[in-house]
């Protein structure tokens, strides 16, 4: 599997799929938006933090042990960092895989996952503003 | 030895730092080097990590260089 | 939910998204690629056939049933017909909501129920070749 | 009454064409249409639909204006 973490502090730039051989039948993306209402109140953003040597290697962790589960031949994982306006992507996800079953059940565990212990943080306003 | 403690998110509120370094021995854990640090600070909903593995807040630190205070996380 | 379903001759063309409010937080693409091999033998595409009045009101009638299910904001399909190049994509879905949940399960459903009564057909070589 | 009838994708190879227009009554089931089409032709694999509906094999065209001849599907 090639698998590529970037962590970005712009608006996420999608590069082009990495379709490494013709057994390829199955790409998936994932586009994780703000939206303007979090808990009832009206927000122009999010603030994203994270401890990001440490969020890197808690996604590679994960990356391997889904890969072991279910085999995918490309994964990418972009997270947007800083201040991230509603309606822009904070988080960008594309598995390519030869059949698509592999593929949402990657995608699908990979966001459970990142919720539950990679260090990355949101916050309603900027630290110290 | 020198520590490095990196308070995140919420945690930077609760502890009033976002970097500090500190003092300590090896056989410290972090919730003894957390209550120097600040005295009676709520760590009930904090996870830490030592030099971004986690780790038990009542483990020693060993030769650490870093101590990460984790609160609940949110990303994506 | 606004639904739209696409049937074309031509390599598919992605529309922008149909970001409709500010609640939208997930955005679920699919791409489903002919392989280059389908049971063993290599494969240059496939020529995909569907009677099409009757493949729309069964997708029509499946997205109804998907949208009570797991409620969505948009869904667009695109199924690609005739020779599909090994490589290139036969079927596009996206799907926004506000919350991935909904948005994963709704893909995945939909691409079971097309694979279990909607009137599309793959073959290996075009009518009367 | 006329009534087309369309083949697609196998079932086009079994029954030999892709569409015929073939006169029946309202009574007819599609098991009877198809049996007077291709005597013997075997359908254990087919499913047919009367004006874009899945219909049964065994039930009465009625007025209907068009029998489908659906073989198993491989969309996506």
């Amino acid at each position: 599997m090639q698998s590529t973490i970037i962590f970005c502090r712009e608006p996420i730039n999608i590069p082009p799929p990495p379709l490494r051989s013709l057994e390829i039948g199955s790409i998936l993306e994932f586009h994780g938006l703000v939206r303007e209402l979090e808990g009832g109140r009206k927000l122009s953003g999010l603030f994203y933090e994270a401890h990001e040597p440490m969020a890197r290697k808690r996604l590679e962790f994960h990356l391997s042990a889904l890969q072991a589960a279910h085999p995918v031949d490309s994964v990418e994982f972009i997270h947007r960092l800083d201040w991230v306006p509603v309606g822009e992507a904070s988080l960008y996800i594309r598995v390519c895989s030869s059949h698509r079953a592999e593929g949402l059940l990657f995608l699908s565990e990979l966001v459970v996952l990142l919720k539950q212990d990679v260090p990355i943080w949101k916050l309603e306003n900027a630290p110290g503003s | 030895m020198e520590l490095t403690v990196l308070a995140f998110a919420h945690a930077r509120e609760t502890f009033g730092f976002s970097s500090r370094e500190v003092i300590c021995d090896p056989g410290d854990t972090p919730r003894e080097i957390l209550e120097r640090l600040v005295p009676g600070a709520d760590t009930r909903h904090l996870a830490v990590a030592v030099d971004s593995e986690y780790h038990s807040l009542d483990a020693p630190v060993g030769d650490a260089r870093e101590l990460a205070l984790i609160p609940p996380v949110s990303g994506g």
